[in-house]
């Protein structure tokens, strides 16, 4: 973890709350994909650290995902903590990945994607709303297929809200009782301080007992999780 | 006025409020004046899980946080955290929160001779009545010095006027609690944090002049003009909160043990 | 239960707060909803000069103002307003400020008979105990519905619990006061305004529940969906404020004599 | 006055606290010299309406200044209530014209200069900070010479916080009992309220008893002012 500052190169609009974010950042700092950065105006009002996602890796071209503020601008400064937390583990091996997005932004998932094509394997999309810049070779499926894929894929880059977890399974097809050990899935919770209070408001339940999103994950193995009902 | 009590250890007028910077001190302190004081993360005597609904809402000038102030319990912080309160330049603080007398006098029986605890800090439980309220500060009372946490809105709570003769080194005036939509048709509950909290951490502060006791705020303080201004105001020191989750450049903390 | 008072004559759940809207029903009502009551500026029964340290102070979420609360006095506003009051067809609420209950009795003893008055609504100065505020309020009681407004942080005060026996007909809660830095070395005093009040205002409404009256919440309201929070929250009605003096596109207010 | 909606065509920085405005309104809604406009961005949490003054005046090209909040974007819509309040009254006769802003951008005192020189009138600005677009007609003279400026003018268009009018004052050179018919001062004060709520904050002590610079001001004959101290 290292704190670095860092000008506002490019902001797009991604989804209905998630802007995209370009900004030049040094080489060591980079995220890897489902880590995350924590970034804040200096010497501004804002209350909190925003959490930023990577949203694309090349060399040169890092882009980021978060829920902007307003008043944030290209050229703007912005202080940066990264990388933080634990991402996405892509076993080098896998062949067929599936990946999808449950109440969020797509686009944090590109950077799985790219590494998965890298490493030659077939690669399915379940998603209504593709990101922009998907390469040609995904395979986009409507998200109500979802429950094929823990029997098709070898991994599985997941993300969801902490209390939509349960909705998650159901769109797995899983029942309480069955596991699915290829799955990863991205824990969405509030990382306000990024572990420097051990505020806990981050916490996920997992069979291992509490862990922390903003250290121990974001990502998690499914097959950790304690979802509720 | 109860028995000599020892002064309270406080190298600057900056502090951390009790849960923005964890239960040791940090590697860097991303605020441009010396590290006045540590104060932990509140402590319990039993272990604390987070809150079933923990949540975070945020809205123009702030957000409010739930969390349920989880902790693994006093003894599982002194053996995790002690050796590096020993080695800490800033006096450390320990925060105690409780809902009974006894588990304060176990605690702070745990702590007194404990040459790295520079100090108690007692939170108040919001709900707690001068019953209640005075009962916890009693229990805390003996060789080390004592603050007395508590929401604002207190400062006009009768007993609050008692605390100095007691024996209360100092009060902290910590932020107020308030609701907001959880985004599922009910209420998320917790404590406030952003600038917008400034002008009733001034105001607070006015009003407790009424106990005569020296005044830590915390609340509200995003730069170091807001907190110039609760020092202009009369407070003894400042409480830091969420603007220390900043990147902010940072000094390096030394380390350097006190004894 | 005191004697029987009309009840307080409401038409929708959106009301201003007192001083929001001047001593007369607006042209346009810039809200999406219609208006349920018109409440006046407070007005005094003698005429009170703005404040010398008038001054307004912006801050993250919110800004703090303070006038003096101006007014003409009773007569004045009287001999100005009345006639436009009479041609509303929202209901006209007084809200009438004093230090002592004489002048509350004469002013109310001049309202009781004009038709074109529906309720009365006390302002509890925010350095009340609990004497004055309720000789306030009780001087104010007689055939008109009462309303007593009070500062969030008095919905805890005991004598707020005795409002319903007294008769009162419904709480209104304001937004707090604050103090905020006036840029010259000094502080300035005054009422906060601003989307930051919300959960201060969620909070105290829920509080406000061992009065088991009606309660009317005012502060923190900017936007519809916060203002049904309030309102799914339990609140008889809301109280817009600043967010009145936006150019929204406004519905034309309707005059129209009730009588 | 009128309520309208408008787009922000073009932000440019004026001052510290100030920044320059285009918008495009109707014809009828425009301000005079010295008036405002109230605008908010509609469903914004922004808590207060922002004043903004007239800076160029031109037909098809209205600029203005005021404190923007940072969160205000090209491409915005605001809702506008204009023209409010009363503006300099220039003489149509006045051909010596002086004007000077203290703690203030002297940006609003163009349309003034503008107006003076469409007449014929010779214009000073006292200033160190003259605006951009000032007219090369106008002589620029240092603020510290003002007091020379009411022996010379026939009209004197002045602007200054309520609190320094005791400054204002000196600088002119004039005494406590020292008149100076031909100034007029645009009082700067917080007018949140546009006069909707008589909320006062705004009040101005004139020797007419109490006047709100939101309806009877903002621009005030220097002679009718109670400056104190
Ligand atoms: C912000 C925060 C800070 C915290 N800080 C600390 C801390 O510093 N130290 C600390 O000890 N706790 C810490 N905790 C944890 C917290 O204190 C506990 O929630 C609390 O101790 C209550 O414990 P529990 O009985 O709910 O634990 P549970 O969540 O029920 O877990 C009990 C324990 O059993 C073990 N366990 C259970 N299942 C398995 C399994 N399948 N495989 C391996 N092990 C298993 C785990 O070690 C676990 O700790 C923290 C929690 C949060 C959110
Ligand atoms: C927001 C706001 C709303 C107000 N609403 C009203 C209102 O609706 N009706 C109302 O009457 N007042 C209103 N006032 C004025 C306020 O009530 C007065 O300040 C108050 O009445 C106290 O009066 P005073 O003795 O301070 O008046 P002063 O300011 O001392 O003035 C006394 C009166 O004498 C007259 N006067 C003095 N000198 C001259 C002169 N040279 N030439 C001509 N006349 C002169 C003026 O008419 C003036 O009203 C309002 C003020 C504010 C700021
Ligand atoms: C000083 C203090 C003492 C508390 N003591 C207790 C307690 O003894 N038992 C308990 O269940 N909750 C206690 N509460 C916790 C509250 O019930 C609530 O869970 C907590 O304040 C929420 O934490 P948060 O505001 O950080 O989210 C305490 C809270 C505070 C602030
Ligand atoms: C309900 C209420 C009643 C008040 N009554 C009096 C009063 O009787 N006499 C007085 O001098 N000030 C009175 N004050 C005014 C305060 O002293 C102070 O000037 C005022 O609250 C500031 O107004 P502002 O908050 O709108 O700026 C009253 C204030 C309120 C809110
Ligand atoms: S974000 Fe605070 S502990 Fe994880
Ligand atoms: S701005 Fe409120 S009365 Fe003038």
């Amino acid at each position: 973890m290292a704190v670095t500052l860092a000008q506002i190169v490019e902001i797009s609009q991604e989804a209905p709350i998630w802007q995209g974010l370009r900004v030049r950042l040094p080489n060591g700092l980079h995220p890897a994909p489902g880590q995350y950065l924590l970034a804040n105006r200096p010497h501004s009002d804002d209350p909190l650290p925003v959490a930023l996602y990577p949203a694309r890796l090349r060399p040169g071209d890092l882009r980021l995902v978060g829920p902007l503020p307003a008043a944030w601008a290209v050229g703007d400064w912005l202080e940066i903590r990264s990388p933080l937390g634990r991402g996405f583990r892509l076993p080098p091996q896998a062949r067929r990945v599936a990946l999808a997005a449950l109440d969020g932004p797509t686009a944090r998932l590109l950077p799985v994607i790219e590494a998965a094509l890298a490493q030659g394997a077939d690669v399915a999309l379940y998603t209504s709303a593709p990101p922009a810049g998907l390469p040609l070779a995904v395979e986009v499926l409507p998200f109500s297929l979802l429950h094929e894929a823990p029997a098709w894929a070898q991994y599985l880059a997941l993300t969801a809200p902490r209390a939509r977890l349960t909705a998650l399974r159901e769109a797995l097809g899983l029942t309480a009782e069955q596991g699915c050990p290829a799955a990863e899935v991205l824990v969405d919770t509030p990382i306000p301080c990024g572990g420097a209070a051990a505020c806990g408001v981050c916490a996920v339940h997992t069979h291992h007992g509490w862990k922390l999103a903003c250290e121990d994950g974001p990502v998690f193995p499914w097959d950790d999780l304690e979802v509720e009902g | 006025m109860a028995e000599a009590r020892q002064d309270l250890p406080l190298l600057s007028p900056w502090v951390n409020a009790a849960g923005a910077l964890g239960f040791r001190p940090p590697r860097s302190w991303p605020w441009p004046e010396r590290m006045g004081a540590f104060i932990t993360h509140p402590v319990s005597l039993a272990p604390r899980s987070p809150a079933k609904e923990r949540g975070l809402a945020a809205y123009a000038g702030g957000f409010l946080m739930h969390t349920g102030l989880p902790n693994p319990g006093l003894s599982r912080v002194l053996s995790e955290h002690r050796a590096r309160w020993a080695r800490s330049a800033a006096p450390v603080w320990v925060h105690l929160m409780a809902s009974e007398a006894d588990e304060i006098r176990r605690m702070a029986d745990r702590l007194e001779n404990l040459p790295e605890v520079g100090a108690l800090e007692i939170g108040i439980p919001p709900w707690a009545g001068a019953d209640l309220a005075l009962r916890l500060v009693d229990a805390a009372l003996g060789e080390l010095p004592v603050v007395v946490s508590l929401p604002y809105v207190q400062v006009e709570a009768p007993w609050a006027a008692r605390l100095r003769d007691l024996g209360v080194n100092a009060l902290h005036l910590s932020a107020p609690y308030g609701s907001y939509p959880d985004g599922r048709g009910g209420l998320l509950h917790g404590r406030l944090y952003g600038p917008h909290l400034l002008p009733l951490a001034l105001e607070a502060l006015q009003r407790a002049q009424v106990t005569r006791l020296p005044v830590i705020v915390s609340g509200g303080v995003f730069s170091l003009e807001h907190g110039q201004a609760l020092l202009a105001a009369g407070a003894l020191a400042v409480g830091l909160d969420a603007v220390l989750w900043r990147a902010g450049p940072g000094e390096a903390v030394p380390e350097t043990n006190l004894d």
